[in-house]
């Protein structure tokens, strides 16, 4: 974009207002190729996936169903303090995961426990994060649905909203220095798009023609915000286009929409061709988290009705019903199977002790330096009796 | 335990109130008298905030005086200092605390600096509110105090108030001067803190502490949540025979300096009690003046009491704050040296 | 942006690459009315200016240059610490300012002084803000060319880089919410644009429908980092997409093509209609300012010659000759004049003693607190006597 | 004056260099070793950085390795935490302290808690090397020491050297360990602090102050820039037959302590000099722990000499900066308490 002499022949207006950012039919129709009712859109190629992916992709989206009503259960009793749950939006999410491996790694908003559970993240993993417990992976440290776990490829959820953007960036860029053919794969809520980190991160990404995958959800709401407070523009996939990067929108309801776009999009970061934005068009069916109450900003009866053919779970039990992949004993046995896992897991995990006291004190630094020696032993001095059900109805926005 | 410091002008009709309906008041009240003032940020607008201190401020002033800002908090304060300096008098709210940094150079670099930079032309009326502390069971993300980066930037005020009485006044006080405040609200007490606040307008003066409790073996100086557990505290020293002073800071910067000489001065010892990191806490600036000020009174080092160096923990959360026992050994400490 | 359920026919064929951010040809072109020559462009609808104006608006263009070769000198000389030439870009700076009027509030990024000659601002107030002297109007408080001058709309100006964005939206904004027809002018190198304050200033503008008018000087460089670094977007008006906003791409050599898009721009803005992004596509011609030396950096005399073209000074004389507005004698007459009276301003301003020592502790706030106090009474018993001739030539980056 | 402190390794070949010589001889070392370092940020690259510290590294180690970047410090910060995580070991380059802000939400929420949040799994590794102070015409926004802000966030070590020598070996050792390191840079002494450094591979090891001169009547604390000004200032007082001991702290956080104590216990009095406001700033923490250790060895409260609480002006510098007549007013303080 250097101030080349260029030959084109001058315009002589300046028609501000035609030069508007207007979408044409082309970005606002989102990608969709299965339709609600399971059958094949017209014209369109199905990415090749094969059945038994299929099907596994069908039962986690089950129990991510479940484990979200379960957990939310749980929180209710006071027995965990947060959840947040993706109803309606595990097909977007799963779609986008099945087009990576485990070697790409993976960047999260926070809504996006689908994903986990695709990589194989275990269910006691899961239940020891959300206690918090001596067992959870990040020591107890962070609140429920803020997982890290290296094995499977994720990176460290942090709260605040769009700080991974720049980061999955610079994994993906250092992806490409290092001559790697793996991606760095990112989620956000359309929420996000609208902080200084999202622009940081999709600049430098596209400059440097980064690994990176960006996956926006927009699931209409940022709390009680709605996405059209977030940004003027048309769509968010429209964005993209800031940058000189590819944009993408697509229905997040169809979760083979979500393969084909994501995998195209894989595949050209890992041939260095740089990063892409997907917007997944989705329906927050949900509340925000366990501390919201949604009932108080939007018409919560007409707008799941209104909604309801975003559902991706129906969606592709349809599909499989046409293929003759699905059958009532198989979900149901799906759905026995994971409630029963997870009963388990979650005993497991409320009845093993909080981490040490001295735990607080760790990982601060590689080391522990003089002061943090000293107050470890202070707190080891004045150890205290866990607090038990501080609510923390007082707020809707954790997380 | 509030009785002492909230004691309302004589006469004037009061209400049980918690925090989050005296800021709510403020709010109202001001807004009625001040057509320049407004509310914004995430969520303030229609669904009143995620705390529910803007609740109402839509239905009677409108989307443009309570206003629903996009998700980015670089833009709220941005843009919020842009109102301010053209005549507007915003009120923003940052959601927690914790999400103050995305906005760190607008208010540091901007806010803190324009009359100054301007030779005194452009005036930066700007109060950000803020939920800001520990012990809700918020994590890394939703406990932080970050009072210290604030009071360390010439240019802005740092306000904390501790009860319903204190945070409408204050509140109200900042709305009505000229220079940014950084408004921080203990979010743990919330709802929690109760306590009679007159129904109509009054002003508790910024830059001025407040002696909560009379004592005379010890000075505990805090402010917001934690001026709670140490007035408590404070009680439970009684039993033993340590009659402690209590003070509430309510202003951070400018401190009320004369206040807290005055107490160290007749008490001999202090006790400091923050929730935020001891290091360049503010604890260690209290504690400095305090030294270079009073040395010859004081009969034992200033103690701190306050968060570890370390980032906010989860499940132990309650062996990081500032705890009862930690403020018993620190007494203990001034009294034994 | 809700996840409104819409109509159209789904796409079926993801694509990715084929949605990419390629720009148009019409996004390519600037906007050209008045060609280097000083011929109009065929078909060119020219705006409406009075002859008085092109020639008080070429009398600027002569006084900035005259003033910018002038106080590089002074600054050689070591006579003020600093100093920023903007020649070649005052084409468009004067351009978009004359489609304002000083009710409209002025943010600058530092480069624009044409700008604020074309408004008025004395050349006494000039030279005491270069020399920070008791009479500069920022009390000798910043460093040269960070002036503030609200007698003329001039908000105040600040080193740290795109900083103005969102505060320009914030008063834009206030306009608007106060009913005004105002507009608030901000301009911004190509370089800020990758600022994530860019990006929240643009989208709350484009939300808001702020009255605002951005203008970003594309002149190539940021200090030693080129243009095609900051953005991998084709043109840096592509941007406002994101924002649903207007983007035009302007010969920043023409400042008739600047005063016809600000023009536009601007009434759009006062009606409420919202904001719009300007690029003007120049050539920074001079160092980046008196610290830097690009000879380091770009091939100095290929450039000057290679974007001479882009003059917008020996354009708007070709004009005014092609319309008998121009002789030598008055060119001539008016940089002896302005000569004089700079020599004039600089002498009063250089003789002059610096602000008392007690200044440097007002206006931190409103009233003087007693830590203030303090220190006011500390610093006047250990008054210190001025460093001359501290060089700062270890970096080229200040301002 | 900087005979006392730059004691090289015996028999090791040494040169003439400035801090900029010497920054930028450890930068080529530790990326001739270690394949996984590059530098990063505006203007580094071809251009060498506009103080000229990356100078010919882009010639050796190619644009991957030296890389210019957007303007946009957020974006540097964010990106080079990305690629520590990932194995990387990036040193970005701020240009400016003062431009820090943008990018601090990077750096006080993530960078610093990284390690922390996610139990250990992902490590941090990043440099971020940044010119602060004043004392070069610079105004506002450059001039400002932010240390303190940083020094006040758990999980972030700060270092700041004063002389060439250390310069190197402090950026050696620094991009060697594991923890995210901010690295103040002196740029008024860029090119005027010279002294004989090893031209081979050396490390000053993090967390370890210096006692740069010995004495006996009172201690003398600074680093950076102002460790010059003070080294000057002691020798004034010698003339004056007041022993000075002047300590370098080198590493700000976590700081040595232990040197600290038992200067400060020896002399009886101590005066800390800083750039950075008073109000908060690492003097503020120095002399809180201080006294809170040492108060029954202390002849006088611990003095602070600092840059005053007002945004960093520009004619009035001289008037600002932390001069030898306000240091020898804190140290009569001390003498005559
Ligand atoms: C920087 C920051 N500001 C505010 C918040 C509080 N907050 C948590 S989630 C959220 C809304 C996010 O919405 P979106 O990005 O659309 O994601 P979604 O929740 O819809 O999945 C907000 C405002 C935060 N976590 N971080
Ligand atoms: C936040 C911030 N980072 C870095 C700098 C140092 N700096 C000053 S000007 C400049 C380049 C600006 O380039 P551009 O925006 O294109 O404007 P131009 O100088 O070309 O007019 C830089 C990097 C700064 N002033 N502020
Ligand atoms: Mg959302
Ligand atoms: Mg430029």
């Amino acid at each position: 974009m250097a101030s080349k002499a260029r030959k084109a022949t001058p315009k002589t207006a300046a028609s501000v207002a035609k030069n508007a950012a207007v979408a044409t039919e082309r970005d606002r129709t989102p990608l969709c190729l299965v339709n609600p009712d399971g059958s094949v859109v017209k014209g369109a190629k199905l990415p090749v996936i094969p059945d038994a992916d299929l099907k596994r992709l069908f039962e986690v989206m089950l129990q991510n169903r479940e484990i979200d009503e379960r957990m939310l259960t749980v929180q209710r009793q006071g027995r965990i303090g947060f959840y947040m749950q993706s109803r309606g939006e595990e097909g977007s999410i799963l779609g986008a995961a099945y087009a990576t491996t485990k070697a790409d790694w993976l960047f999260l908003c926070y809504r996006e426990l689908a994903s986990l559970l695709w990589r194989g993240m275990t269910l006691q993993t899961f239940a020891n994060q959300l206690f918090g417990n001596r067992q959870d992976l990040v020591k107890g440290r962070q609140m429920p649905c803020h997982y890290t776990d290296r094995a499977i490829g994720l990176v460290s959820i942090s709260s605040p909203v769009s700080t991974q953007i720049p980061q999955a960036a610079g994994v993906g860029w250092a992806m490409k220095l290092k001559g790697e053919e793996n991606v760095s794969l990112c989620f956000m809520g359309e929420g996000g798009t609208a902080e200084g980190d999202f622009h940081c991160g999709m600049n430098f990404a596209a400059v440097y023609k980064a690994n990176v995958v960006f996956v926006c959800r927009n699931n209409g709401w940022a709390i009680s915000t709605p996405a059209e407070v977030q940004s003027a523009s048309e769509t968010f996939a429209m964005k993209a286009r800031a940058y000189g990067m590819p944009g993408v929108l697509v229905d997040g309801g169809d979760i083979f929409a979500m393969i084909a776009a994501t995998r195209e999009a894989v595949e050209r970061a890992r041939k260095g061709e740089g990063p892409t934005l997907i917007e997944a068009r989705t329906y927050r069916f949900s509340a925000h988290s366990s501390s919201d109450d949604p009932s108080v900003y939007r018409d919560e009866k007409a707008d799941q009705a209104k909604f309801a053919h975003m559902d991706p779970l129906p969606r592709l039990r349809n599909f499989l019903k046409h293929r003759e992949l699905w059958s009532q004993e198989w979900e149901q046995s799906v759905v026995t199977k994971i409630q029963d896992q997870l009963a388990t897991a979650i005993k497991l995990a409320e009845t093993m002790d909080l981490p040490q006291t001295e735990t607080v004190f760790e990982d601060v630094y590689k080391e522990l330096p003089w002061h943090l020696r000293e107050e470890k032993n202070e707190a080891l001095r004045h150890k205290q009796k866990p607090v038990h059900g501080v609510v923390n109805a007082t707020s809707s926005a954790k997380g | 335990m509030q009785a002492v410091q909230q004691k309302a002008p004589p006469m004037a009709q009061t209400q049980t109130m918690n925090i989050i309906q005296a800021v709510n008041d403020a709010l109202k009240i001001q807004m009625r008298k001040d057509p320049r003032v407004l509310v914004m940020g995430e969520d303030v607008g229609k669904f009143g905030g995620v705390f529910r201190a803007t609740q109402g401020l839509y239905q009677e002033f409108g989307p443009n005086r309570a206003i629903d800002t996009p998700l980015s908090e670089g833009g709220i304060i941005g843009t919020a200092i842009g109102m301010a300096i053209y005549g507007l008098r915003p009120v923003a709210e940052i959601q927690f605390a914790d999400y103050i940094f995305p906005a760190f150079d607008q208010l540091v670099n901007e806010a803190a600096k324009y009359r100054y930079r301007s030779g005194g032309q452009y005036p930066c009326p700007l109060i950000v509110r803020t939920p800001y502390g520990g012990g809700i069971r918020g994590g890394h993300y939703h406990s932080q105090s970050p009072e210290a980066y604030f009071i360390h930037t010439p240019g802005l005020k740092v306000v904390c108030p501790a009860t319903p009485y204190d945070a409408k006044g204050l509140l109200l006080a900042a709305m009505r001067q000229d220079d940014p405040v950084i408004f921080f609200e203990p979010k743990r007490m919330y709802r929690a803190a109760k306590g009679e606040v007159p129904t109509g307008d009054y002003e508790v003066p910024l830059e001025q502490a407040k002696v909560t409790r009379e004592g005379k073996h010890v000075t505990l100086i805090a402010w917001g949540a934690m001026w709670h557990t140490v007035s408590e505290f404070a009680e439970t020293l009684a039993k033993d025979g340590i009659s402690a002073e209590v003070l509430d800071l309510r202003t951070l910067w400018p401190v009320d300096l004369t206040t807290i000489l005055k107490s160290v001065e007749k008490t001999g010892r202090a006790v400091i009690v923050h929730e935020a990191p001891r290091t360049c806490g503010f604890g260690a600036e209290l504690s400095a003046l305090i030294h270079e000020r009073a040395m010859l009174k004081l009969e034992a080092p200033v103690q701190r009491v306050t968060g570890f160096d370390t980032p906010f923990p989860y499940s132990l959360e309650h062996d990081y704050m500032p705890s009862v026992s930690r403020m018993r050994a620190a007494v203990d400490r001034t009294l034994n040296y």
